[in-house]
């Protein structure tokens, strides 16, 4: 009876309020869609990390044939040369920061050039135009600097390069990206609170005479305000539901499809990674809510 | 003073009552002492501002007193927490000038609705209501809506949905402002039936002709102060 | 039947006036015919729901007629456009039960505001309001705020504001219905010096003691019929 | 008077419904801003392409000395050859698409290379490994398949590029991106229509007592109905400011400063593009305004 009653109230007061319960949804979709895509960014570039990181490597490339370095004016680095760099990073004071050390001859680094298929390239090198190298993986890839200082002035060494320093720019992109859709979440967050707030008021405003005669014959105070909270939070859930079906789409179609099949060396953000954040998306909307009726309600339903 | 005999056996009690709505401004109600027994009828009179609403307002604990002691059925409304005011509101029904109907309900759902919104389930409000309905004289019309009813008959709607849960006490504020005098006396034959089932009444108005007609208690409040309590009164002093 | 002499001077005519508000209600009024004079003033009794704020309604077009033409002021409201409304409403002041005064503003405030919205100027307004003022007794009392003048006295101020532009007529729904006995004595003499100053005053009331005191001419609906037309009358047939 | 009045009374709704007005003028800052940022992004595209399709040119690169492609396989391009080449752009069916062509020796194009300063290039290769190639600037960009049909089968040609291509995915991307602005753009100026039209409608029922009054006494349909409109028209000019405000200070510091800093090579939109929208923006503004105005007022205020 109480609950039909409730559940009656609120359909009614959407119903009624149909204009602004629209806006509440449209603006916690638009809000929640925000924080969603922030936090899947900042996923993404979690995962990236994990990823690349781990399978970047700190590469020494040693002098080639025809360098016009100084210091490989001596010509090609030679085995003892290799052997003495081998040892710095095997047994040198830089030993406990090194994970696998791992020598690229400059046959294989020919192929690993043409097994990347860049033919305008491959069309007029050979082997000998490219130049051996050690793949070192660090056990802490943010200790780059003190290798790099420790083997850059060896003899034989052309330069030291960190892979990392690649992403950097993307990773520096993905999280302005991140600080931009978390502004905009934060105005529209807000806005949301307004406009929650405004809601259950004009609901509390528009049901007036029904509250007031509850409220003469001795209906309880759960009862009266009850109604108006819920509207606020069923107009919240929906919009976040909103949020993640249309964040689950664009993971979906946008970025493994569409992006996927044009940069395919990327693992993606997936649908999953949307759905560990709907339960917070959902719970922030009706956190929301429950906040703005409580801002509000007490103004607008004395008991 | 200790309380007298009389004041044990009375339903509302007043004592030394004072009502300032804000800081500063004269007071609605001044020291005012009033004892209503069960089962009596009293008609609150006095011209615009006197407090007479103010008055019933205390009593329906909508507004609380500034200084003094207001009890009701029993209990010291000054010390009453806001979570237990819904049950002290389940003993008294309340009536007023504007009908206060809701315009997309039946008279029936009207007076359900008073009933539902306490819980009562649907078998003893398909028992209660068309029995009040009978009461107040409006059997057969129960699926009109108020825009169907004359203004008569949407008081009688109010009356019933006040009295549908049979409160001990009916707090009616100008009930017959709105209405005809024709009307008004059919409301008050209505309110004085039911003052005779027991239940006591209290009525703020300005009708002169009503209260010299029923010849009841009359409370006169002027300007916040109790200036008149008179058994078997009449409207003005001047014409007593 | 052309137009009788009396006609040409009225200032209200309603010639077979018939108001349905939706398809299939029974008329609010149903084939009216009722002619005022320059001057008159005219009491409007019937029981609630008789149909006595619809005649008012049609004076102001608040609303149209369903049938029948309504004329006011000489001008055919029929055929009145809508942007000529305001025209019409300024030859026409208009006082209610509820007073309407707007509570933020003072007395004068809310007097001069009917001026400054036809778009009078500051002198004007500083020339006319305190006369007003002075007229309906509040004198003195220019920088009240509503809350803190008596019922009363509110609705002199609304007196004042719907007559600071003298207008032709003055339409006056139940003025003293919120009002005490005595208070509405008060108001009534307000009204009735208003109507020697040569203004037509037309009054919906249920006040029966007025009525009768004041025995001015009294148009009486039922359900919506013309059913009395009365120089000199009273409020109910059966004292007359 | 009158328009002391009007003002005093639109400063006065607002005022009143100071909640519903702040979200007015949030929603519209949002919505705005994706309608800038999304027209925005099209004048860059716009930019871009009038800035790179005037400089690219479909390239015809002649067979290099030790090409692997089999139409080169009796080496490299003869001068007899690249003349007929050349005869056939400047004399033969595809004469009137060539606006000019320009050759490129070997040596130019190492230059080019060198200039480019990619070090990890140049290094180790030479002059003689590169190939040269006939640069044609078409009357009409769009025409590149003709040119490269009547091209690619002569002797003496390795292969025919159009430069347009490594745009392309750049553009897609930009293009993906106005869409998705242009869609958040959609449904905000929905909200922003919703809002509008809750305020003007809470703003006439607040004022319910003042304007029945005017109307009792006669004040013209314009005198009431003007300071809801007037109303919606403020808030939303705020948010439209607002939002040119944001764009503009993006555009100075995000896109010119901070990305103009990482990939100088592009030519950005600038702070002028975007006063070129504001007048546009402030017109959607304010025809929203009047939309949702007329769309309620005369519901709720009667003359
Ligand atoms: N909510 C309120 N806030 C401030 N002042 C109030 C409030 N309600 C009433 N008052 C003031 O208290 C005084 C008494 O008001 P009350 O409504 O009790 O009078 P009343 O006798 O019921 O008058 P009426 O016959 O007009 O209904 C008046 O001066 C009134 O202005
Ligand atoms: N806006 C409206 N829409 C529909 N019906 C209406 C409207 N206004 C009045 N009525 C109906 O028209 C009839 C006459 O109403 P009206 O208000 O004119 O009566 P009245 O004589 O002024 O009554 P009261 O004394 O209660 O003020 C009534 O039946 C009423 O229900
Ligand atoms: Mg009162
Ligand atoms: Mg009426």
């Amino acid at each position: 009876m109480r609950l039909r009653f409730i559940f009656g109230e609120v359909i009614n007061g959407l119903r009624r309020n149909s204009t602004m319960a629209l806006s509440v949804v449209l603006v916690t979709f638009v809000s929640l869609t925000f924080v969603g895509a922030a936090s899947l960014i900042q996923a993404q570039i979690g995962q990236l990390k994990d990823d690349w990181y781990g399978r970047v490597e700190v590469s020494i490339f040693l002098c080639p044939t025809n360098s016009l370095q100084e210091q490989c004016a001596q010509g090609e680095a030679t085995p003892a040369q290799e052997a003495a760099i081998l040892d710095v990073l095997e047994n040198g004071a830089v030993a406990d920061l090194v994970e696998t050390v791992e020598y690229e001859s400059k046959e294989e680094a020919y192929e690993n050039l043409v097994d990347r298929g860049d033919s305008s390239v491959t069309d007029f090198l050979t082997a000998d135009d490219m130049q051996a190298s050690f793949r070192v993986k660090l056990t802490d890839p943010e200790q780059f600097q003190v290798v790099a200082d420790a083997t850059a002035g060896l003899v034989g060494v052309e330069y030291v390069k960190d892979q990392r320093e690649i992403f950097d720019d993307l990773f520096a992109v993905l999280n302005a990206a991140t600080l931009v859709a978390a502004g905009l979440a934060a105005v529209m967050l807000l806005t949301a609170v307004l406009l929650i707030t405004t809601t259950v008021r004009l609901s509390a405003l528009s049901r007036k005479r029904e509250t007031t005669i509850m409220r003469m014959v001795g209906s309880s105070r759960t009862l009266i305000q009850l109604p108006f909270m819920l509207e606020g939070a069923v107009a919240a859930t929906a919009g976040a539901v909103l949020a993640i079906t249309g964040l689950w789409l664009s993971v979906r179609y946008l970025v493994q499809d569409w992006l996927g099949s044009s940069v395919g060396w990327v693992d993606y953000v997936t649908g999953d990674d949307v759905l560990t954040i709907a339960p917070w998306l959902l719970l922030i909307a009706v956190g929301l809510a429950a906040f703005a009726s409580l801002l509000t309600l007490g103004r607008y339903t004395r008991a | 003073m200790g309380p007298s005999p009389r004041a044990r056996m009375a339903v509302i009690r007043l004592e030394n009552v004072t009502k300032v709505y804000s800081r500063g401004a004269r007071p609605a109600l001044d020291a005012v002492d009033v004892e209503v027994e069960r089962g009596d009828f009293v008609f609150l009179v006095g011209s615009s501002g006197s407090g007479k609403s103010t008055f019933l307002k205390l009593i329906l604990r909508e507004e609380r007193p500034t200084g003094g002691d207001v009890y009701v059925a029993g209990r010291h409304l000054n010390r009453l927490s806001a979570w237990r005011v819904p049950h002290l509101r389940r003993e008294i029904g309340a009536v007023f000038q504007d009908f206060r109907l809701l315009p997309n309900k039946t008279v029936y759902q009207n007076v359900a609705f008073a009933l539902q919104v306490i819980g009562k389930g649907r078998r003893e409000i398909d028992a209660t209501v068309p029995e009040m309905l009978e009461l107040v004289g409006l059997a057969g019309k129960e699926r009109r809506f108020p825009h169907e009813l004359s203004g008569g008959e949407q008081q009688r709607v109010a009356i019933a949905r006040a009295f549908v849960n049979r409160p001990p006490i009916l707090l009616c504020d100008e009930p017959t402002g709105n209405l005809d005098p024709g009307t008004s006396v059919g409301i008050m034959r209505l309110l004085d039936r039911i003052n005779r089932t027991g239940t006591t009444v209290l009525m703020a108005t300005h009708d002169d002709e009503i209260v010299d007609q029923m010849r009841k208690r009359v409370i006169e409040l002027k300007g916040g102060h109790l200036v008149r309590d008179q058994d078997r009164g009449v409207y003005g002093l001047e014409r007593a």
